[in-house]
């Protein structure tokens, strides 16, 4: 048995064509409508009305793993390929409309927000992975605090014990002045998200800055001090990208849900008023 | 026939039975199995009554309590001292009344239910309705506890039994081979045995020309033709041929029956040491005399590469080896000396079928007319090129497999498998998992990792269930369908054992709670009372493990490494 | 003496005011001219000229540095604060204008690929330098070639001699079946643009591997592979980087002087035919 | 008066004269200033023949030749052995006529013409217009040239001159002190001279007395009231106080002369062993004796700090240190130990004036009614405090400053110094570099990097310009106005003792071209005619040095380290 993860392209060209068709059939509708002098903003209207509930149903099957719907990873295929349908019978709807007063106009906003942050968060999943496994360590977000903490403990432990042991403070003195900030808490996000190698040279430089003033037994301790300050760091790379694995799902699904209502309300006036 | 040694160092630290007198082992010299025994063929350090003290217990059950059941995995055999006891042979007696966990799938609304039923507090268990609790009776003497047959008549008149008295001695097969045991005991009278752990039984066989005897017998009679049968390379023999060969068949047990158990602490020395200590089954370059089966374990099959072995593949039960080298001699062939080594993975136990034997029976049949020489030939050279395949992969397409095996992970039949390239870190599985099993998680997406592959902490229901060895109640047990390793919470008495024993650290013992969250203690000594917990594949969910189904990236899978081949990615999706 | 690199904050923001009120100058006049019904795409098109004139004058000033023309980090300054200037003038006037004809789209699509360029441009060199100084070397692009070469000569003379000196073939055929591609020219480009690990994650797997199988001394031999296989992913990101920081200016320059010559045209025909 | 020893174990493996006979030793030993010598007074291992065999040479003038320039860093002083010659007092002769570079500004056309003038051949020469070329003229025996006067009687109107005749001494002070020049002297007749390098003349004034007597006397006369008249804490003494302050002054010696040719293969030892390895001047915790004023070279100023130095400043010519701990001691402070080490970089002349004098002179006059004696008090404090700030620093506060004196980019004072967090790595400097030296860059974009900072490959005109010693023809000197270190690229020979010498390797040799672009050779030997080439500061260009010009990101600067406090990048522009 060979392991084949993902699905064939076949498949996924098979959802697209699907989708693409779906999209071109309500075109076509809504240019035949056009001529015929009717208002084919409902026609592609409820079309979309159709995908965004679709898409929306991808957060309700996430709720009921124990239930038979499919496995998640063809939701998940189906839940993209229908965004960007959404996005796409969108314009379609709001070109036919033409001007849309306040309440569109917020609703456009929403409907990129949510449209771009889908976007960012597919491409951030499909890339930062990757980065993850390169790190060489792996950790589970919700203990990267208490990692760090058990690493700050080992290090300061080591450096008492250096200090009782040699009975210099030459290495305790610069924990204190530098590498202290440094194991507090995660450190330098933003360089991290962005790929740098910021942190890396910070260490680096810092104990190099120190090694001329160490003994040889007290470069040992150093030594180990660099071994932790370079798992922190790790740890310090996990957090940042996996931070960003986890907010970007902040904004895109409290927008969906902003969308979803205000579809609804837009859906009920216009059936009020117009039908 | 060769048992391979090993030192003991610490050979008696443990004593099986904490309360074996010097008295109880004058008496057990006094009882004729044991009194047949020659005393004087055991060595001074591993003395017979050494072992009898150190290696064996007097237990007692009373009427109705299950000795041994069907499907577990025992490292004890027994020897009836008084009383007399039931074997249940036809039909089994069904898994409830061993105190196995019954599996019913919910039905659709029952899973639907799960969606506000899941409880907040972790690890509820609702006290009232654990009647089969009951079935359960604490022993005082051993500090563990006896499942026992509520209505014993009724099993004597539904089930077919045969009666086992003073002097007869049962479950020695298990014991010694790691297999499970075939059928059910109980005592039909309060009864009193002698268990002995497999390490005195082990002694007993290698010391005493009457032990071996009978053991051996029973062997060949109860276990050896089947397994044999099964083989596929014999499967074309009549029964008297087939007697042949089992008659000539050696069986030899190689590694630690309780590797396990020091499996952890080897790990923290270099890697390297791994194989280096592994017991050599056969070596590279030598001369095979024999086609190698395994029985029960796993053996590694590899070859000299550098300053150190390389991994090409591993053997499991029912896989043989040997069999290309010694045709090619057969065929005159010279230089066929054996292409790789095989040792075994923490204890394997071996059959090897020697060579003449193998010579008239096997290859005079594929040489006949009936089955054409040269195709036979053309598939041999087939498995010899896929061998060659092995050897001539390089050392970056084989670390995958290398560190599979050097991590034990073969033993998997259902290891949880992650792809780290593709998998967001969004815990989907886990929560899956959770709301499968009424809130509480069951594996952690957590565990040792190579490249991109992470095997996370979850049972991986393994081929040798080294978990199961020693449990009191059989509340951990392999499901009678689907063959995964699942617990009886109703019956888990939380003494650990299963936690202790698996090397990969995926049971965990959680403390339970009642309805409104207070930990429930035994009344006894106010200690909060335990259970083993682990994945059980979702047996009661109609979707299949929740964790796999859960993953939107589909970046996770339950697999046998045996019949994996771990390709890249495909596509993004 | 303190150095003190870069503009000041308040410099910056008056030549930005100066960009805003010329802007803004600019702006109402065309309003004037509208109200008085005349043609105010005059107006801001000259002012537009001006400033793309005086964007491309930096190009000039780059071949005269020995000429006493002001020190060329003002006129970086004042070049970027003048490509956003252009780009608002650009909205001014083609607003101003509605439509535009072909000419006036393939104008409008070069004028926009020539900011955009900029605008990734500036930001390239505002961000990659610190990635680099963070890589902990420093080399020159053109020398990079020679640089990989000759650590791929020093690592197969290193195998050569340990295939002598031991003589087990381990570790050379290690290196042909996989290391020497690594070794072959620059690696993982792109997982470099994107600031990845994988070529750090890369080069220990592979050496991880082949540990378990080499002696005491191979392992110094390896050792010693693996330090210069880290030397050159550190200038492989350096080739990576620094190739970003060149290409962009491929894509900007003949860019902005397509622009120059078709708005000169422009220009003549608007003169030709308009006035 | 002290004179650092230092191990010389191959003290005369490379004789300064490659000719000089034993015949010649005897001759020079009849010679009276030389049979002066006291020659039992030296050691064997450092005998008076050896001396003059080995450090001494005999050379050869002709009328009008140049011997010594003013200006030049000779490493050697000379006995006249025949002839006579004259010192040129005043006014000093032209740049030209030494041989010297002459800049003139480019004109505005000037400057402009260079877009299309610039050659795409590198380093290509107009041979013919090289008129001053021939001022320069090769003398066979020592293989090196000499630059000589084309008028000299004219000189001798112009210029007021003195004679030096026979067993005349000069140049012995700027060879020992490491100091310019301050006169030209030249061959009025063809003389014959011995030249004695530095090394055999320390050796002379070590254990002559005669010789001590004479060089230190003219010292004192010459350099040494001089020196300190400029120094500020001695600027308010009248003349008579001064020759006293001068008179009790020490001058010592430490490191080594030509610290500059073994540096860098020092650099690729252990780092730390560098500072171990400079020669002590004065001892953190010792008692202090007196203010130390640097004359010439470098002193670092350390405190220990674990289990090395942190370097904390250093002193130049004419800085000074020790006032403080003096003053406080005089005040009646106990426990006033010098808070710091100050150690040697390379070479340092130093001045000691003892502690009874600067008493008597400074703290007398500090609390003299003159200049209020709080003020001076405070100065003092703030002084103390200034160095309380430095020992305060954090390592990585000081790690930069650090690195620039265990580099000795400290020398420099106009080290290119590039902040690599804001390089966009264009190569625009280099570009522009090019395009103001006719096509051909002066200095590489590359060099030592510490942090963000990277000192380029650039001449950094240094304050001890080391490269200039030994320059047989004076083609590489200081220029007049505003003392940066140039090359006339007419009078260079192309010896490579300049690019020897500098310890930053930023000196290249290039193979000049005529106009078509091929090699100009030497007609005696066909060898391509090499020139030293380097940074000039784009001394004629009206621009002033066109790199730091050209850096769009303002990321490059000429500095002096010893003025230089970097800061991070404060805008991105």
């Amino acid at each position: 048995m060979k392991i084949q993860q993902g699905f064939s392209l076949v498949r996924i060209w098979r959802y697209v064509g699907l989708a693409s068709l779906l999209f071109l059939v309500t075109w076509q509708w809504t240019i035949q409508i056009d001529r015929s002098l009717g208002v084919s903003a409902f026609a592609s209207g409820w079309v979309l009305f159709g995908v965004l509930a679709f898409l929306s149903l991808f957060s309700i099957r996430k709720r009921l793993p124990f239930m038979p719907l499919a496995p998640s990873a063809i939701w998940f295929m189906l839940h993209t390929i229908g965004g960007f349908l959404a996005l796409f019978l969108f314009w379609l709807h709001t070109d036919a409309l033409g001007s849309k007063g306040f309440y569109g106009q917020v609703l456009t906003v929403l409907f990129y927000i949510t449209s771009i942050s889908g976007v960012i968060g597919l491409f951030m999943e499909k890339v930062i992975p990757r980065q993850l496994t390169c790190s060489g360590v792996e950790i589970i977000y919700e203990r990267i605090p208490a990692e760090i903490a058990g690493i700050r403990e080992e290090v300061e432990s080591l450096i008492l014990k250096c200090t009782e042991e040699i009975g210099t403070s030459t290495l305790a003195e610069h924990y204190l002045e530098t590498l202290s900030w440094y194991f507090q808490k995660p450190r330098f996000f933003l360089n991290n998200v962005f790929g740098g190698h910021l942190s890396q040279h910070w260490v680096r430089q810092q104990c190099m800055i120190l090694e001329r003033f160490l003994s040889e037994k007290e470069r040992e301790y150093l030594d180990k001090v660099y071994m932790l300050a370079e798992k922190k760091r790790k740890i310090d790379f996990h957090y940042a990208l996996q931070s960003l694995l986890k907010t970007w799902l902040l904004v895109h699904i409290p927008m969906a849900a902003a969308v979803t209502a205000m579809v609804i309300w837009h859906l009920i006036l216009i059936m009020v008023f117009f039908v | 026939m060769a048992i391979t040694t090993q030192e003991r160092p610490q050979r008696w630290d443990q004593p099986f039975g904490l309360f074996m007198t010097d008295q109880d082992v004058d008496r057990l010299l006094t009882i004729p199995e044991i009194s047949a025994i020659e005393e004087n063929k055991f060595p001074a350090h591993c003395s017979l009554k050494g072992i009898l003290k150190n290696d064996a217990r007097i237990v007692k059950y009373s009427a109705g309590d299950i000795v041994i059941r069907e499907g577990d995995y025992g490292n004890s055999a027994f020897l009836v001292l008084d009383g007399s006891l039931k074997v249940v042979l036809f039909p089994g007696l069904p898994g409830e009344m061993l105190g196995r966990r019954t599996i019913r799938k919910k039905t659709l609304w029952q899973a639907f239910k799960q969606l506000w039923t899941q409880r907040k507090t972790p690890e509820v268990r609702d006290v009232k309705s654990q009647n089969q609790y009951s079935l359960v009776r604490a022993t005082e003497a051993l500090g563990t506890s006896h499942v026992f047959l509520q209505d014993v008549p009724a099993i004597l008149d539904r089930n077919k039994t045969a009666s086992l008295g003073k002097g007869a001695l049962f479950g020695e097969l298990a014991a010694l081979g790691r297999t499970p045991r075939t059928s059910t005991i109980f005592a039909e009278t309060d009864t009193e045995l002698l268990e002995i752990r497999w390490q005195g039984l082990r002694e007993f066989r290698k010391y005493d020309q009457g032990w071996r005897r009978l053991i051996d017998q029973r062997y060949r009679a109860n276990a050896l033709n089947a397994h044999l049968r099964a083989t596929s390379i014999f499967s074309h023999l009549n029964d008297e041929d087939l007697q042949e060969v089992a008659d000539a068949t050696l069986f030899e047990t190689y590694g630690k029956f309780d590797w396990h158990l020091t499996y952890n602490k080897l790990q923290t020395q270099e890697k390297n040491l791994g194989i280096k200590d592994e017991p050599i089954i056969a070596q590279q370059g030598d001369y095979s005399d024999g086609i190698l089966l395994v029985r029960t374990g796993f053996a590694r099959v590899s070859i000299d590469r550098g300053n150190g072995q390389q991994t090409l593949t591993y053997l499991g039960t029912g896989d043989f080896y040997g069999a290309d080298e010694i045709f090619r001699a057969w065929q005159g062939d010279s230089n066929v000396g054996l292409r790789v080594t095989i040792t075994a993975l923490g204890y394997a136990e071996m059959l090897r079928v020697p060579s003449k034997i193998v010579e008239k029976h096997l290859f005079a049949y594929w040489s006949s007319g009936r089955e054409g020489f040269r195709k036979r030939s053309l598939q041999s050279s087939v498995e010899s090129r896929r061998m060659q395949d092995f050897i001539d992969r390089t050392l970056t397409d084989g670390a995958l497999l290398e560190w599979a095996v050097e991590e034990r992970f073969v033993n998997g039949t259902q290891a949880m498998l992650i792809n780290m390239d593709r998998c967001v870190r969004c815990d989907d599985c886990v929560r899956a998992c959770s709301a499968a099993h009424d809130g509480n998680p069951r594996f952690i997406r957590h565990g040792k990792t190579f490249e991109n592959w992470m095997v996370a902490n979850a049972c991986m229901h393994c081929a040798d269930p080294v978990c199961m060895i020693g449990c009191p109640t059989g509340a951990i047990h392999r499901s009678m369908s689907g063959g995964m390793v699942i617990i009886n919470d109703d019956t888990c008495i939380g003494c650990e054992t299963c936690a202790n024993s698996c090397p990969y650290s995926n049971i965990r013992m959680v403390s339970i709670r009642d309805d409104v969250g207070n930990f429930i203690t035994d009344p006894q000594n106010q200690k909060p009372i335990l259970k083993a917990t682990k994945c059980d594949l979702c047996a009661d969910q109609i979707s299949g493990p929740a964790c796999v189904f859960a993953c939107p990236h589909d970046a996770m899978r339950r697999v046998d490494f045996r019949e994996t081949e771990l390709d890249e990615n495909t596509t993004g999706f």
